[in-house]
């Protein structure tokens, strides 16, 4: 396995390099010195900066530094936005709110569309099937905006009113475990309403291929019950598919989400993102791109460690 | 029979016309093609949704404006136009500059309208002196009196122009003073045809490029692997703003290339990964092999059999890229890297984001772009469910 | 699965991270009843004010890195310069801060004679031996002026100082040119005398410089500090103003508290009427009848702590503010009319009810749009293409664009001179104005340049930022320039981008505002002095001889009518050449809850949070 | 021959099993009864989708009750009990318990994320008080019982590490390890190559001897009826058409569709007289669109005007006395208004 892992590693080496290599080349498409200037900065004043941002440096050398950088974990260059706070701060600091956001949505939206869409299939073609089935495609057809609009607005601000006490954050957020549930739950909430259609969709037509399976039957004739079928014999096989599509969700956990963030107040990173992109800091956005892209590879390699582990038919070579 | 005739009269195809609510959906699918289709052939032009109609924020269904929103109306927008009018010095022409239509005031002498005007100014600063209008019904009467002198000075629409202006104004207008109604249809034909475009390009570059990797393997399937592994690393909102960043000095930067490229980067992965798996599979069907050894030119085996063999899934990503593009144009366009310079529901709902609309209680614009697109994703969903309920039964 | 990155957060217990985190996830469902309780005010809490942050806030707490307002507020907690504006006051007054009075100028208007405070200390803090604050002296000041020349520090407040101090730009340039920035090497300009006393010398006799010391960017801090946080200095603040920064959540919230050794600070006292039955300062009687003189005398800061929050989105601070969880808030303009009579500019009576106040607040605004003279159609001083600028500026209406997105708030006026200031013309209006909608006249200019119907003229490249506001006023200038034929082609992109075009001067015409940074029009004339052009601020590259003759006068002259004068022969000039079409500024308004006590905004300075406080009806 | 006990262990009568779909209402069974009798192995034959499995799909109530609907008239009678009325909790006990099932695909009838050993106890843990080391013990007896080589190891490997014979023997040792009083084999040589086959089929001769199991044996595959069975029914689209005893069937059909059957076999050492084998001609009616005739009419070569006109009931041949029930065993039935006569029959050797 180990030499599975170092192989994979090795045959992403490219994919990683041109990640890199593009991000750097469609960035460099913009000039982001005059930005950075005060007011009434003169064209010395713009060749120093241009210097001491490092943007005067070939291209080549530009692409090493920042390997290098990547491959030693140094992330200690300076945002060009927010001076005195290096990149890995910038990071470190931002990750773990957009991860308190979205590591208890995507658990809580697993495990309900699991759930959810272990009854649908069950259920198949009754009444209660196509009722959540529906329900699933019709909150798939609402915007996420909308969504975040209105859930803000009758969750936060007329629930408040009506209960006559706060009982979600409109906005804003305080770390710690203590604050989470008033700051966090709401934005998670809808997080949840909005990815479950979708997850419950998909977890039931896993779900349903799992009970058109041979081997149902088999563990029927042998006299298994209902639940044994279901989350003994099912579930396992279910859990690869789901384990897939998790697992190609995890990188995505770090980026956060940007209208919810931006909305509610949470300084996560897809809000350092998109304002890092909208003010030119390079450091910040081509860093980021680098961590998120070895977040991606790396997941790509353990579903397929994990396929191996859930699936005994896979081997690794 | 002809290739798609064979396609079209399948046992699957039949399945889903069988399927109401998928005929349902369909029908629904064609009203929105039939408006994008008049809207594309100049029914609602551009400058049609940016023509202001009536004051600001008009509730829909011409329900009763407060008297305050009516007092607004009369004095906010109309006067003051007729007031500068008057004071230049050139006048009939300047009082053909008066908008708002068919305004009667070029027939009207100078001092005719001065008259009227005063006595409209003096009407308007007694009721200034009310704290509110809607509680004050004293007031109301003075309104109405208001409201006539300015109407004096427009003559009442008729006939065509009439019935536009009633369906211009029948879902409202937005804080501009526009037509909900026409930005909303117009907004159709915007999301029909992203909806299109990126979802035919990204269907056909993703199928070939998908059989192309499957069938060949080797250096094809690496290559092709590594190219939408690449791209699918780049976090999509970091790859989205850059690109549209790069147009926005370009010459297509109204247009809606840039929403195209931005999508067609990415979009294309997914049904790439599903043709290349199917391709896989059907490499080892026999009748593929039959042809293999019959020593048919591998292009042709792709073309001819392989292809064709994979028309379903391509059919059944087309209708999911479809929803996702119209989608996703929604959450782009409110970042404001989206459609540009024409409306679309997105730019609506970020519009009615951005003017406190639900805040203040004013539902229609983002109502009515939020059921407008919610009908037509539903309407995709429920056929695209149909297609795989037909085509495509494992994945129900 | 365990989040070992909460552990950044110091106050997050680490013991409970040991349980999986589907256990701490289903904790804190259950927890949730309870924190609510927790939510409960509880009595005899000390003085808290919760106040908004549009925007993401402030980059860096690094003064002469800060260019934004955000940042000048978010650094007027911490810092302090050698003067600051009288807080009730109205007109600016300035008054001394760190100094023990204002500076002695010198006949010949050059040299500055400085006497500081001598119980002034910086903030206690590590970076200083024993944790306790130095006393504030000479060297501080020059020090803090140096640091404004390091490029090191990336400054953004150069300009400031630019062509002012003897001597210092050639410092300027020999030490950004060696190996080290030595801040010991001598400046011309800059003269201790004591520890207590010092001169400035500046090579003209610049009107702006004294504003120039009320701003925050020209704050006095200590080296110590900066020696022992290096880089990190800008998230580390050590000043000598009233509060301390306890915490900052970049892009999400900062709080302060309150300086416990802050020098002794009295609330101002109530100057009383004049002897002859007038108010010593306008609006004084509106400042007693709201009580602002209730606090005279005492010590400031009144409060203990500010609760700085950042909205990038305007619902939720507004939502917030309705939900009383800040003590006020802007009025978004969207949100205008739900709490305002519009035509009156009333707060309704149901916001009345709540309690809630409004606070208008015109500011020093200079909204325009710009075109680019050295642009080889649309640019140019020749009579054609004054005219064709003419009759473009003929086709806007600001007054539309006022009741649209404004919600007729905003003050339309001509010329760059924003209403308050010297030099801004009587009425808004100036005799002979191109102000718009005036379509039949701008026909006549524009066939008069030679471009009947707009005819043979190309495309207007119109650059704009990004937000959609901005966006749809552009729409509805090409509208109305539509009437007369000319095209325009509307660019939305976002600052840098913006700033980018403009230093290379590739805007034909934008979209862009300017807020003074000092109560003068010098600072609004300047943009369109030629020595400025782009890369600086003058983005126009408008270079008109007689103009930069005028400019040059005017801004080494002491308030005076001539002074006046001039400031208005340079205002016509620039509305006869038209290198911008405008201008408008906003009016703010105030929303504040009846806690909030002594709230009497502004927004070119920031010295007054020290003077708010709350107390529950 | 094992002679078989006289009294039934199953009863099987006036099964009637409907399956609701979107094209209406099908009856995929259309009142089939026959008896079961321990020890012996009842053989049903029929081409594809005539309705064998869901027959005995019926039988252990495998069906999908969503879709599916018995006959109020139905009865599967076994220990005396309407297995057709029994809830579903009784009948998880008797599933693997009394009646075992092997089925067609051994491929996919293994769950292929579990040991093999696994999977043999599951039966085990749902029906016994054993231990898991006795389970484990029953179970390693169990694939010995099915002569699988190397037992022990195989407990701890998974299906797709096996062969498809080994698959199949494991699927036996699953159905028998309860020891059942009938197994229902649902086309278990199916998927096996012709060696495995006749291994599989003598394996389960033997158990049936071992065990007196009382065997079901649905195929499609004359010859494994031959090997394999003491009795045979014939079904066509739903319905018996035939019964009768293995050699009755093969030497003296009576049915067109039995002797069509039959013909379409190839036959040893007949190879070099016969070009062609004669297949059937025409298909299978759907079910949609019954005849109101004897259903095999369309493609029978001795069709008659009766025969489109109406049902050909179940008859002894000789006697034309109605039997309704395909219980005899002794005395065969056929539905068929001309039922081939005995000296048309008599030329065909098996």
């Amino acid at each position: 396995m180990f030499a599975y892992i170092i192989r994979k590693l090795v045959y992403n080496i490219p994919v990683y390099l041109a990640i890199v290599l593009l991000v750097m080349i469609l960035l460099r498409q913009r000039d982001p010195v005059a930005g950075l200037l005060g007011k009434n900065a003169d064209a010395k004043d713009y060749a120093a900066k241009k210097q001491e941002l490092g943007l005067n440096r070939p291209f080549l050398i530009q692409y090493g530094d920042l390997l290098r950088s990547i491959f030693t974990f140094q992330f200690d260059e300076e945002s060009w936005t927010q001076p005195g706070v290096t990149v890995g701060e910038k990071l470190v600091e931002a990750v773990p709110r957009s991860l308190a956001l979205t590591v208890p949505a995507l658990v809580l939206t697993s495990l309900i569309s699991i759930v959810v869409a272990m009854i649908s299939a069950f259920n198949r073609g009754r009444f209660l099937d196509k009722l959540l089935v529906f329900l699933a495609v019709l909150g798939m057809s609402i915007s996420f905006l909308v969504y975040i609009i209105f859930g803000q607005y009758f969750g936060a601000y007329q629930l408040s009113q009506w209960l006559g006490r706060p009982v979600f954050s409109i906005h804003g957020y305080e770390p710690g475990l203590v604050n989470w549930a008033y700051y966090m739950l709401l934005p998670v909430l809808i997080s949840v309403i909005v990815s479950m259609g979708y997850d419950t969709r998909f977890y039931r037509a896993v779900m349903v291929e799992e009970t058109q399976r041979d081997y149902i039957t088999t563990a029927r004739a042998k006299g298994a019950t209902r639940g044994k079928v279901m989350f003994v014999h099912m579930l396992r096989n279910a859990m690869i598919p789901i384990i897939t599509r998790i697992m190609i969700t995890l990188p995505f956990l770090v980026t956060g989400s940007i209208l919810l963030e931006q909305f509610f107040g949470i300084p996560g990173m897809g809000y350092v993102l998109l304002s890092a992109i909208r003010n030119n800091d390079f450091p910040v956005v081509e860093t980021f791109t680098a961590v998120f892209a070895g977040l991606f590879i790396l997941s790509i390699i353990a579903t397929d460690i994990l396929y191996a582990l859930f699936d005994p038919r896979v081997r690794l070579q | 029979m002809s290739m798609t005739d064979r396609f079209f009269k399948t046992r699957e195809f039949r399945k889903l016309f069988r399927n109401k609510s998928a005929v349902i959906a369909m029908l629904v699918i064609a009203a929105y093609l039939f408006t994008a289709l008049f809207v594309m052939c100049g029914g609602i032009t551009r400058e049609t949704c940016d023509t202001v109609v009536g004051q600001n924020k008009m509730p829909g269904f011409f329900i009763q404006q407060t008297p305050e929103q009516r007092y607004e109306n009369a004095t906010s927008k109309f006067l003051p136009m007729v007031q500068r009018a008057l004071s230049r010095a050139d006048q009939t022409a300047a009082l053909a500059d008066v908008r708002l239509g068919q305004e009667r005031v070029v027939n009207k002498s100078a001092a005719q309208l001065q008259a009227i005007i005063d006595r409209a100014i003096e009407l308007k600063n007694e009721l200034n002196q009310s704290e509110d209008l809607d509680a004050d019904s004293a007031r109301l009467p003075q309104l109405k009196a208001l409201e006539d002198q300015v109407a004096m000075l427009k003559a009442p629409l008729t006939g065509w122009s009439r019935l536009m202006q009633n369906a211009s104004l029948v879902l409202g207008t937005d804080a501009q003073g526009r037509s909900i109604f026409l930005r909303g249809l117009y907004s159709i034909k915007i999301a029909i045809q992203i909806g299109l475009v990126t979802a035919a390009f990204c269907v056909l570059l993703g199928a070939l490029l998908g059989a192309a990797a499957g069938y060949f393997g080797g250096w094809v399937d690496h290559g092709i692997v590594w190219v939408y592994t690449t791209f699918s690393s780049i976090p999509n909102l970091v790859l989205l703003v850059v690109l549209s960043y790069a147009f926005t000095d370009s010459e297509v930067k109204d247009t809606l290339l840039p929403v195209y490229i931005a999508f067609g980067a990415t979009f294309w992965i997914g049904t790439c990964r599903v043709i290349r798996g199917e391709t896989l599979k059907l490499k080892r069907m026999e009748y593929i092999q039959a042809a293999q050894t019959a020593g048919f030119s591998p292009f042709y085996i792709l073309v001819r059999h392989v292809i064709p063999n994979t028309a379903h899934l391509m059919l059944i990503n087309f209708s999911l890229l479809l929803i996702g593009a119209i989608k996703s144009e929604v959450i782009l366009s409110f970042l404001g890297f989206g459609v540009k310079g024409q409306p679309s529901w997105g730019i609506m709902i970020r519009d009615a984001g951005n003017n406190g609309d639900v805040v203040s209680g004013f539902f229609w614009e983002i109502g009515t772009a939020t059921a407008l697109m919610f009908a037509l994703v539903l309407a995709f969903n429920i056929l695209s469910d149909a297609l795989q309920d037909a085509f495509d039964p494992k994945h129900v | 699965m365990k989040l070992d990155c909460w552990r950044t957060e110091p106050h997050v217990p680490l013991r409970c991270l040991r349980h999986s985190f589907l256990q701490t996830f289903l904790i804190c469902l259950l927890l949730v009843p309870g924190l609510l309780e927790c939510k409960q005010v509880m009595a005899d809490q000390p003085i808290v004010l919760r106040l908004p942050m549009p925007t993401a806030g402030p980059n860096s707490l690094d003064p002469v890195r800060g260019s934004s307002q955000y940042d000048n507020i978010a650094c007027g907690y911490v810092y302090e310069s050698l003067l600051e504006y009288e807080y009730l006051k109205r007109p600016f007054e300035l008054k001394p801060c760190l100094l023990e009075s204002m500076p002695e100028v010198s006949e010949d208007g050059k040299t500055f004679r400085f006497k500081l405070r001598e119980d002034i200390y910086f903030h206690d803090d590590p970076c200083f031996p024993d944790g306790k604050g130095r006393r504030l002296v000479t060297d501080d000041v020059f020090y803090s002026l140096k640091r404004m020349a390091d490029n090191g520090n990336q400054p953004k407040a150069w300009w400031l100082m630019k062509d002012t101090i003897v001597g210092f730009d050639d410092y300027r340039e020999q030490q950004n040119a060696a190996e080290d920035f030595d801040y010991d090497a001598p400046v011309e300009g800059m003269v201790k005398i004591s520890d207590y006393e010092f001169e400035i010398v500046l090579a003209q006799p610049f009107y702006r410089f004294i504003y120039t010391l009320a701003m925050f960017q020209t704050a006095v801090l200590p080296h110590e500090a900066v020696d022992y946080y290096k880089e990190k200095f800008s998230k580390h603040p050590v000043g000598t103003g009233p509060f301390l920064m306890q915490r900052w959540d970049f892009g999400a919230k900062l709080v302060f508290v309150r300086n416990p050794s802050y020098r002794t600070m009295l609330y101002p006292a109530d100057p009383g009427l004049n002897k002859d039955g007038s108010a010593p300062y306008t609006g004084y009687k509106e400042d007693v009848e709201l009580g602002f003189y209730k606090d005279a005398g005492k010590r400031l800061p009144l409060a203990d702590k500010v609760i700085l929050t950042m909205f990038a989105e305007n619902q939720p601070m507004w939502l917030k503010f309705l939900n009383r969880e800040l003590d006020y808030s802007r009025v978004p303009a969207e949100n205008f009319p739900q709490a305002f009579i519009k035509r009156r500019q009333k707060l309704r009576q149901s916001f009345k009810d709540m309690g809630i106040r409004a606070v208008p607040l015109p500011l020093l605004d200079f909204i325009y749009n710009g075109f680019n003279m050295e642009d080889p159609v649309f640019g140019g001083y020749d009579d054609k293409s004054k005219w064709l600028r003419q009759a473009i500026s003929l086709t806007y209406d600001l007054e539309e664009i006022n009741q649209a997105h404004y919600q007729g708030i905003n003050l339309i006026y001509d010329g760059p001179i924003p209403n308050g200031m010297d030099g801004h013309p009587e009425g808004h209006q100036v005799a002979n104005n191109y102000r718009g909608p005036n379509i039949p006249r701008a026909k006549k200019l524009l066939a008069k340049a030679g471009y009947p119907d707009g005819k043979g003229l190309p495309e207007l490249v119109f650059y704009t930022s990004r937000q959609p506001a901005s966006v749809e006023m552009a729409m509805m200038s090409k509208r109305n320039m539509a009437k007369i034929g000319v095209k325009m082609d509307v660019r939305s992109v976002d600052f840098a981008t913006l700033s980018e075009n403009l230093r290379k001067k590739t805007c034909p015409f934008f979209g862009l505002a300017w807020g003074s940074d000092y109560p003068d029009a010098e600072n609004n004339l300047q943009l369109f002095y030629g020595p400025f052009k782009s890369p600086m601020s003058n983005n126009f590259n408008y270079d008109r001889a007689e103009y930069n003759e005028l400019y040059e006068k005017v801004r080494v002259m002491q308030p005076s009518p001539e002074r006046s004068a001039m400031y208005a022969k340079m205002r016509d000039m620039i509305i006869e050449d038209v290198p911008v079409i405008g201008a408008m500024a906003r009016t703010r308004f105030y929303l504040i809850h009846s806690r909030l006590k002594n709230f009497k905004p502004e927004e070119t300075f920031s010295n007054w949070p020290k003077y708010l406080t709350v107390q529950e009806p | 021959m094992h002679m078989p006990e006289d009294r039934p262990i199953l009863k099987v009568r006036n099964l009637r099993t409907r399956f609701k779909t979107d094209r209406g209402i099908v009856t995929a069974v259309d009142g089939v009864s026959f008896d079961l009798y321990p020890g012996e192995t009842l053989g049903i034959v029929g081409e594809s989708g005539c309705g064998k499995s869901v027959t005995n799909k019926s039988i252990i109530r495998l069906l999908p009750e969503r879709v599916t609907q018995y006959d109020p008239d139905s009865n599967i009678s076994y220990h005396g009990q309407n297995l057709l009325e029994l809830s579903e909790r009784q009948m998880r006990s008797i599933r693997g318990n009394d009646i075992g099932m092997i089925f067609q695909e051994p491929m996919t009838a293994l769950n292929p994320v579990f040991t093999v050993g696994w999977q043999i106890e599951e039966a085990l843990k749902y029906h016994s008080k054993l231990s898991s080391s006795r389970r484990r013990d029953k179970a390693i007896e169990m694939l010995r019982l099915v002569e699988m080589p190397n037992p022990v190891k195989r407990m701890d490997e998974y299906p797709h590490q096996l062969s498809g014979g080994m698959r199949q023997r494991v699927v036996i040792a699953m159905a028998l390890c309860c020891s059942p009083e009938i197994l229902i084999a649902d086309e278990p040589t199916t998927a096996l190559d012709v060696t495995i086959q006749s291994q599989i089929l003598r394996l389960m001769d033997d158990l049936k001897k071992k065990t007196g199991t009382a065997i079901i044996l649905i195929t499609h595959d004359l010859g494994v009826v031959a090997q394999a069975c003491d009795r045979v029914i014939v079904m066509y689209a739903g319905q018996v058409v035939e019964t009768g005893g293995v050699r009755d069937i093969f030497h003296r059909p009576r049915h067109p569709y039995t002797r069509a059957l039959l013909d379409s076999m190839p036959k040893p050492g007949a190879a070099g007289h016969q070009k062609r084998l004669p297949a059937i001609e025409g298909m299978v009616p759907s079910l949609f669109d019954l005849p109101v005739g004897c259903r095999f009419a369309d493609r029978c070569q001795r069709r008659q005007p009766a025969c489109e006109a109406a049902l050909p009931e179940l008859v002894d041949p000789e006697t034309k006395s109605v039997t309704r029930l395909a219980t005899g065993r002794t005395t065969p039935s056929v539905r068929c208004f001309y039922p081939l006569e005995l000296r048309q029959t008599k030329e065909r050797q098996v």
